[in-house]
């Protein structure tokens, strides 16, 4: 098996691939075996996973198989729905057709979120940059995914948008970067700072609104073996009109959240225990409340400024 | 272990235990149990949607027998349907549900016009009279396999199965069946019907293209449903759906609700 | 009331299985990991009291209900049965206390 | 052993994989082979048991694997043994003996039937008389109805037919727990003479649980898995079915027959020995005619196809129904579970 970028192989090779499920991703700690015929699922993917490592060659060992496809009697019911499925129990939803692209995105997060046990995962997004890792809590709209895009733009790397991923043995974080998913007006937020042609095309009349994805950058991807440790955890707290605001938290109440976050805490037991409290040992919580992402930014730095490094 | 040894007893922290002994009398609890497995992905399992693109209408009778198609059926103010609609919207149906399928309060309350399916209509006479198509010799197996006759997932088995492209050897079977079934509906109620055009005995409710369907929505906090209107006789038909032959089928929407119906068993 | 599950028998003596926790405390609040059940729990001030008084060796529910009030350093006014009773449930519920003689 | 690449034809290619899967043949070298097995065993959710018997390997991406499903495996055995141990505290202090079944069972005891399976909820079975007092104890520890079966219509449905209590779920840890009385519904087309396994159990420590004898403890997982329509994961079932018979000794083996004759369930034992032939080339003479054609061939299909057989399901679940009650009380059910669930 090689190694090679998904945009050095044919268009009709990575057809093929996808189509016999055996096009497989190899991404942060994760192989996924991904397949899928949708033209539109196809050009999502070969754009924003264009620098992305593909294994080529015989058969992999993956660690996950996800196919999206459309749900068979669906196509012939209702023709317009596409559905993610993981292989396993956990059903994905299924979505007009031209929703694929969330779809694929949606079944490959359900696949870490609930098949992989090897390293505690919470919710949160997370960047780096040389002093160390900021985590940034998932909250219902608490802007977690605008505040990590916007950190891209100042210099940050990004590990993840969707899961701290805490490694058992040496409780760093380690990247699994996948493209940031947008929702509503943060798109347009995104598109300016990051130029539109970062973000993919919008997918509206989504369960969760309009989508979309600012794509993976090369650099994140070159970085994406080296772990960071964790110094500040972040919940943030997006309140249009609101001021800006800081509140430091307990340790033990950002460990509650985190736990809460879990998909999979509970089947590891106690290495993710360990490697939680030990994490937390070295960290500052803060909740952050505010109203637009100038001024996110701006707490976010004045925080990180005084993280030791 | 080895139990942590306490913490400096700094001044404050016998008043911070006597504090915390109040709220326990107080019956505040002295642990807190965390709750992670799978709380995340699964509570989004909650939100889940789907969408009805076009156009889908659900004809429900006496027995709560179902039939879910994209015909229309002519509709009297006093809610009686014309007969010759239903009788056409149940032979282009794309799924037919047997008796007992739709609850209660979507069936119509009487019918006094009579009911042409009542007669074949009931438990397991839908499956006995037929040869059983495997073989199998207990006949009861044709009972649950029954209403499969118009709900084609083994014409489709494997992803890329075309309508008609029938797979294996079970399907042709599946197939005699759909359109025996058919046939005898359709003759029976047009010899009951006789010259009547108008029908109440039954109910049709419509659901309009782009409708979204969240199935949280009909789940009380306590976890039980509360189904009503056309969307929620959708849902209990996908619920009866899902009972009986899981979630291989793809009956639309049916991922959605049965990744909150897992929600309800595995939190 | 049956005597089953009631910890009442006053020839049973209840310790903590000390081998089954795994603690790490951020100030007054104490992370618990229970090895055998796979749960993590959060003590307070006084449960993890109750567990450091189990632990020092067991003792019958008549026993804990005398004894805690003094081992907290406040009256028994202070330190009801009810809430004794109440807190030896919760830990009991959660597989932390040990059946040791009976 | 030729080359390992992986047959064409379903049944040896399932055959091979169970040898894989049971450690009876070391896990193929060759990366396609391989890489076939292990989706499988994947999609068979049998990899924590894959990794309880695979020796070490030099591949890292396999071990990495292993260890991701040994993981999960060990959660799923956490849960049981600690669910066990809340049974027996439920009800220390009486005199009520619990038999454990199934996977807590051999969670009990460290069989290798244990590893990797997942379950949600514990079976235990006590006699019909001490029914009540078990059921209020474990009420009182916090097990309460749970919700999907708090109808009037499942609860008498539940107590009048079935061979369990409905569903009592625990209010904190959400673990379910069915407490049964018999092996099968009181209406089931056969009988197992579960006093006489009763009487047969034994201790596990010097507890108040009790787990059945191996040649018993074989016979309830083929009633279990062929009367009782638990072949919704037919490859993990009939690893379980190995294990449990791999752990008898020749005389257990020679008795199994005999024993199950006496205790009335032939039907079962007989499909569970064909299966064990059919699949991990088990030597045991199985006399054929007593297993209907179909019900071998829904088998067959469910196994060797994965779980592309729609049909084949219905059939099995029908059949394990239609052994399990009569059939106007079938439909009865069927129906109005259906209309509930709406």
């Amino acid at each position: 098996m090689k190694n090679v970028a998904l945009s050095d192989l044919p268009p009709e090779t990575v057809k093929r691939l996808l189509s016999e499920g055996r096009l497989y991703l190899h991404l942060g700690p994760y192989v996924t075996a991904l397949s899928t015929k949708d033209a539109g699922v196809r050009e999502f993917l070969t754009d924003m996973y264009q620098d992305c490592s593909i294994l080529v060659g015989e058969e992999a060992l993956v660690d996950f198989s996800l196919e999206v496809r459309a749900p068979n009697l669906v196509r012939r019911y209702i023709r317009r729905q596409i559905v993610a499925d993981p292989g396993f129990y956990f059903p994905a939803v299924p979505l007009p057709v031209k929703l694929g692209p969330l779809c694929l995105e949606m079944g490959m997060n359900l696949c870490v979120a609930l098949q992989s046990f090897r390293q505690a995962i919470f919710h949160a997004g997370v960047v780096s940059d040389q002093k160390g890792g900021i985590v940034i809590a998932a909250r219902s709209g608490g802007g977690k995914s605008t505040l990590t895009a916007a950190l891209m733009e100042e210099g940050f790397r990004l590990l993840s948008d969707e899961f701290a991923i805490l490694c058992a043995e040496t409780s760093f974080l380690l990247a699994y970067p996948r493209p940031v998913s947008l929702k509503n007006q943060s798109i347009d937020v995104v598109r300016v700072f990051a130029g539109a042609d970062q973000v993919s095309d919008r997918l509206t009349g989504t369960p969760k609104g309009d989508i979309a994805y600012r794509r993976l950058r090369k650099s994140d991807l070159e970085t994406a073996n080296l772990p960071a440790k964790a110094k500040l955890i972040l919940f943030p707290r997006f309140q249009a009109e609101a001021a800006p605001a800081v509140e430091k938290m307990d340790i033990a109440d950002a460990a509650m959240q985190l736990i809460a976050s879990s998909p999979n805490y509970q089947v590891i037991g106690e290495p993710a225990f360990h490697a939680l409290m030990q994490m937390l040992d070295g960290v500052e919580a803060y909740e952050i409340t505010y109203g637009n992402t100038e001024d996110s930014l701006m707490l976010v730095k004045d925080l990180w400024e005084a993280v030791d490094g | 272990m080895v139990v942590a040894k306490l913490q400096e007893k700094d001044k404050g922290f016998l008043e911070r235990r006597r504090h915390l002994l109040r709220l326990g009398a107080a019956g505040v609890p002295m642990v807190l149990t965390l709750k992670a497995s799978a709380t995340e992905p699964v509570h989004s399992a909650l939100d889940c949607a789907f969408v009805i693109p076009s156009a889908t209408n659900i004809l429900v009778d006496v027995d709560g027998k179902a039939w879910i198609g994209d015909g229309d059926i002519q509709e009297k103010n006093s809610g009686e349907l014309k007969t010759s609609d239903v009788t056409s919207f149940k032979q282009n149906a794309e799924f037919v549900f047997p008796s007992g399928s739709a609850p209660d309060q979507f069936r119509p309350d009487e019918c006094s016009t009579g009911d042409d399916d009542d007669y074949w209509g009931n438990d397991c006479g839908w499956g006995n009279d037929y040869d059983e198509p495997t073989g199998d010799n207990d006949d009861q197996g044709s009972c649950q396999a029954d209403p499969d006759r118009n709900t084609p997932w083994f014409e489709e088995e494997g992803e890329d199965g075309e309508p008609g492209n029938r797979g294996n050897s079970y399907s042709g079977s599946g197939n005699d069946y759909q359109h025996g079934g058919k046939g005898k509906g359709k003759g029976k109620g047009d010899d009951d019907d006789g010259g009547s055009a108008w029908t109440d005995c039954y109910k049709f409710y419509q659901i309009s293209s782009n409708t979204t369907i969240s199935p949280a929505d009909y789940l009380s906090g306590n976890g039980s449903w509360n189904l009503s209107g056309a969307n929620g006789l959708y849902l209990a038909l996908a619920g009866k759906y899902l009972d009986t032959y899981g979630n291989d089928g793809g009956f639309p929407g049916i991922s959605c609700l049965l990744s909150i119906l897992n929600y309800l068993e595995y939190q | 009331m049956t005597v089953s599950a009631n910890p009442n028998n006053d020839h049973w003596l209840w310790g903590v299985y000390t081998n089954h926790m795994v603690t790490h405390s951020f100030g007054d609040t104490t992370f618990v990991y229970n090895r055998q059940s796979g749960t993590t729990h959060i003590f307070n001030l006084v449960s993890m009291a109750m567990i450091e008084f189990l632990s020092e060796k067991p003792r019958s529910m008549n026993e804990i209900i005398r004894d805690f009030p003094a081992y907290m350093g406040v009256d028994a006014a202070e330190c009801p049965a009810g809430v004794v009773r109440r807190l030896f449930g919760e830990l009991d519920e959660i597989g932390l206390l040990e059946l040791v003689q009976s | 052993m030729v080359e390992m690449a992986t047959s064409e034809n379903p049944h040896e290619r399932v055959r091979q994989f169970f040898c894989f899967a049971s450690g009876l043949t070391p896990l193929p070298t060759d990366a396609k082979a391989l890489s076939d097995f292990v989706s499988w065993a994947q999609r068979g959710h049998i990899l924590g048991q894959v990794a309880a018997v695979a020796s070490a390997s030099d591949n890292k991406r396999l071990q990495t694997l292993l260890e991701n499903a040994a993981t999960r495996s060990a959660y799923d055995k956490r849960m049981l043994k600690f669910e066990t141990e809340r049974i027996e505290r439920a009800l220390l202090g009486t005199d009520i003996r619990v038999v454990l079944l199934k996977g807590s069972a051999y969670v009990a005891e460290d069989l290798l039937a244990g590893i990797g399976r997942r379950v949600s909820d514990i079976d235990i079975l006590v006699k019909e008389e001490d029914l009540p007092e078990a059921e209020k104890l474990l009420r009182q520890a916090g097990w309460k109805d749970e919700v999907s079966t708090a109808n009037p219509y499942d609860q008498k449905y539940y107590r009048d037919w079935m061979h369990e209590l409905p569903p009592l779920r625990h209010s904190k840890r959400r673990t379910i727990i069915d407490v049964h009385h018999r092996l099968l519904p009181r209406t089931a087309r056969i009988s197992p003479d579960h006093l006489a396994m009763m009487a047969d159990a034994s201790p596990v420590g010097d507890g108040n649980l009790l787990v059945f004898a191996p040649v018993d403890r074989f016979i309830h997982s083929a009633i279990h898995i062929f009367a009782d329509g638990a072949l919704e994961t037919p490859a993990r079932s009939l690893l379980e079915l190995f294990y449990l018979f791999n752990d008898l000794s020749v005389q257990e083996r020679d008795s199994l027959e005999s024993r199950a004759a006496f205790l009335n369930v032939m039907s079962p034992v007989q499909i569970a020995l064909w299966a064990l032939k059919r699949y991990f080339g088990v030597m045991v003479i199985v006399n054929k005619s007593n297993i209907s054609k179909v019900l071998r061939l829904s088998i067959e299909t469910m196994v060797e196809n994965g779980r592309a057989a729609p049909l084949a399901r219905v059939l099995l679940y029908v059949r394990s129904h239609y052994l399990r009650m009569p059939l106007p009380l079938l439909m009865a059910h069927l129906f109005r579970k259906a209309i509930r669930r709406g």
